[in-house]
């Protein structure tokens, strides 16, 4: 069913855990759909400097949590939010065909986290009177 | 992974073949090869090796073999019992009583009557352990009910239910009454009689005889249209060249496993008490699913809350364990089981359910080596969840 | 009976299991037992051999393993292609074309349509020999023909049908189009892209494989309702736990037969065409019923007038050669085959109908002796018969 | 499928054949349906005296009229019109449920012969002003 590369992501996942003080936090999913996910990332110089997730879900949704956090430490913030769920799931070698929309979300939850830190930044912004990244 | 034995606990999905099914069966491959249909002396082999099956799950089912319809499995089963009756009555009446707790073969057939051909369908609800009240059945009863059909017992939490209470209401309102007992065999009695049903399905690959063979037990008078027409084989209830290997194997497999079915329940139940014993005082937040006695010998259902059961099998894979999630059936939908949710268990828990069935094979050691690995798969996949407090 | 080896003349009805399948098979039962919709390794296994049989048999159809859908039997497969189309268009049309010369597993699928769907069925006659005229099927279509079934051998007569053609007519038209192509796997190319078909039938235990599993090729897009609902296997089209080892042996025994399939046609319709010179030579009165020229390699079917053909069976038999009279079906009915009827044939004729259909293991010596005993069974068999002038 | 006493009739049927002077014809069935049975009967004091059959049709056909023959050779027309098909059918073991009505005609074949014979003696009683048996 699931790749060899699939298996040792959720075997040996990395980047596993919540980073406290996060600049930008991505949550998606809900429980009664099963499959949770929660995305930290650390922010420096429009860089993605530490990232890290926990995923509530089945092997797939571990997996792409796991190697999108991979695919985008140390990656610009332009760079990270483009990543798709498609990029995702080829990296991994592909998923099985009924995984493909129900758990490969970890490009949401990565977008959802950048997201979250440039809104951050703005609502910092515009409390001193500074724009964000544009 | 290590040469180990696999240690198999997915017996309500299938069973290993019974070597001496093997072989009883091999003679009709390449032997005893003939159309049961034909006057030579190959095809008379056949059909006298179909008229001994069919008498020995006559015996086992205590009716008399012109009952026996043998069919390709056990859904084949249940959609010939749903469908055959439901279109035969069709003039008569369009309302079905069903559970929610069915196997798909069942309530998918159900649906399809009612989307389809305008039936009515009323599915009576369980209790939290999967229980359906007879008090149910009986005020669902409408002058239009042409079927009900229950369950002998839950596929997934393994859940026996009341059928011969049921059977008694039925047969005072007339009612025809099937029960898919597919996952009864091996482990409960199979006696149509003290039953009280009009219709039972089984399938072989369920007691260690071949995937792709089934019975349904059809009580003599009943009307059904036949679902798959043709050359009018099994007394035109079921036409296609007849299954001889499977057929001499699915009643060589009931017999052997009716020959030791209370010892080895009572094996199994002593072996699955040690299994759920170990798994509710290993790990926290577990629950056992389905009714504490009322169940089959070998079914044990947990759920294990803020962990998804995928996670847990494909873990438990990797030490060699082959457990399940729920139903083995392959709709690949990701929506959490339809009997737990009918139990009421909030969705969000029934995604970590994981069952363990055990079968023949399985030693006291077996059940040690489970307990020894499950709780630190769990703990692993806890720390993954966002949903865990820790 | 001597204790000589059984001549086996009815191929047609059905085939010894070839070794090198019952092989194939044999690992599925005790060791590779899994539920292919398991997530473990056992299940796993399973999966891959369902995966690796699709592709076989696509690769022989020529067409993509996702339109390849395995079922239980031929019977099946025809019954799944026709009503599961009839219903799926319920809406745009009642009327399906089919022939006069199908199995039953077509022609009363068709028949229960109408009586008991409301549809309406056109059955497009034969020639003397057999043969469709894709002018007649052409001319039955209608703005609410839904379906086009035509087989594509006949399996008493052997007849092959202007299947390609039909079909161009049928996409013109834009009608589905079912062929059940259960007598021609091993014989005929079963490429449904040169066929023109969108629906294909095969039934494994008539080209060297187990009883009890079949194909249907669907072609992408084609709409079908399910016929048999449950679990979703087979992409929705036909739930039931699948039956491995006889879908790996279906798929092992079609590449078997399509390897040698032009060299072993040829081989066997030099022994027919010796067995029908030597039949028709020596024995007054006897006719080969169906086409001379367009007729399966394997296939020859006489009629002996004025003697009945199960005597001759019997006399057969009795000599251990096995042949079958039409069709092996079990109805029971003792009616003359409506195969010969709908060729003209008369009905008094048409009970004394032989068919003998040779295959892998016959050899000449096989049909001398065949040819050395029926003169003697038929001047037998006439000497008692109250119509023989003789 | 037979049963071998069946087998036995079909492979060696008693009274094969044709009486050409017979005092009784009886025939019955149609070639359409698959079973024509022709019985002959010689009568001597109002028994059977001697018997022949032709048939056209199945296993059972055959075997159910030679049977019969030999079951009313000899006896009196009185007890063999009597015989009945079921009787035939168990004489010979049982036959297949799905060859009992169509190929179990050979009592019939019996009535009509004995029916022939009867109505050929009272047109010739008529003829010459004397009743026939009664
Ligand atoms: C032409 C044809 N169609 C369908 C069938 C039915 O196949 P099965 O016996 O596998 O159901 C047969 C043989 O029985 C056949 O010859
Ligand atoms: C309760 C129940 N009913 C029906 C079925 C269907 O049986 P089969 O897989 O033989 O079609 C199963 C198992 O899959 C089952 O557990």
């Amino acid at each position: 069913m699931y790749s060899e590369l699939v298996m040792q992501h959720f075997t040996n996942p990395s980047n596993v855990g919540v980073i406290e003080d996060a600049d930008g936090v991505g949550k998606i999913g809900n429980p009664m759909c099963g499959d949770v996910m929660e995305m930290f990332i650390k922010v420096k110089d429009n860089r993605i400097e530490d990232v890290k997730f926990r995923t509530f879900g089945c092997g797939a949704a571990i997996a792409t949590s796991s190697i999108a956090t991979e695919m985008i430490k140390g990656k610009s913030l332009d760079e990270a939010v483009q990543l798709s769920n498609k990029a995702v799931a080829e990296a991994l070698g592909g998923l099985p065909a009924q995984k493909m929309h129900c758990s490969n979300l970890a490009a949401d939850a990565v977008r959802a986290a950048i997201d979250d830190y440039r809104s951050k930044q703005k609502d910092k912004g515009d409390k001193q009177g500074k724009t964000a990244d544009p | 992974m290590s040469e180990r034995r696999v240690i198999y606990l997915d017996h309500a999905a299938t069973t290993r073949v019974d070597p001496r099914v093997v072989e009883a069966m091999l003679p009709y491959f390449t032997e005893r090869y003939g159309n049961a249909s034909a006057i030579y002396s190959l095809g008379r082999e056949a059909r006298q090796a179909l008229d001994q099956a069919r008498a020995g799950v006559a015996e086992v089912f205590n009716c008399s073999p012109k009952e026996i319809v043998f069919t390709s499995c056990g859904t084949e089963s249940d959609n010939l019992a749903i469908r055959g009756v439901a279109w035969m009555n069709r003039e008569r009446g369009d309302h079905i009583i069903t559970s929610s707790i069915e196997h798909h073969a069942v309530s998918h057939t159900c649906e399809q009557l009612e989307k389809q051909f305008g039936f009515n369908v009323t599915y009576v609800p369980v209790d939290e352990y999967g229980r359906v009240d007879p008090g149910d059945v009986e005020k669902a009863t409408t002058d239009g009910t042409v079927l009900i059909s229950i369950m002998y017992a839950n596929n997934e939490v393994g859940t026996i239910e009341p059928i011969s209470e049921i059977g008694e209401i039925a047969r005072n309102y007339g009612i025809p009454f099937h029960t898919d007992a597919v996952q009864a065999a091996g482990s409960l009695s199979l006696d149509v009689q003290e039953l009280n049903v009009d219709l039972l399905t089984l399938s072989s690959h369920k007691f260690y005889g071949p995937k792709g063979v089934g019975v349904l037990y059809v009580r003599e008078g009943l009307g059904l249209m036949p679902v798959q027409t043709g050359g009018g084989h099994e007394n035109d209830l079921r036409s296609g060249t007849e299954n001889v290997p499977y057929i001499v194997g699915l009643a060589k497999a009931l017999t052997l496993v009716e020959e030791r079915r209370e010892e080895e329940s009572q094996r199994l139940a002593a072996l699955r008490d040690h299994l759920t014993d170990g798994v509710l005082s290993s790990i926290p937040h577990s629950r056992l699913m389905g009714h504490p006695s009322e169940r089959l010998p070998n079914n044990a259902n947990f759920v294990f809350e803020h962990v998804e059961g995928e996670g847990i099998l494909l873990s438990l894979d990797m030490q060699g364990i082959a457990a399940s999630s729920g139903s083995a059936c392959s709709t690949g939908s990701a929506g959490p089981s339809h009997v737990l949710l009918a139990m009421g268990v909030q969705p969000s828990v029934a995604h970590g359910s994981v069952r363990m069935t055990l079968g023949r094979e399985n030693t006291e050691e077996d059940v040690d080596r489970v307990l020894g690995v499950l709780p630190g798969i769990v703990e692993r996949l806890r720390a993954l969840s966002p949903l865990y407090a820790g």
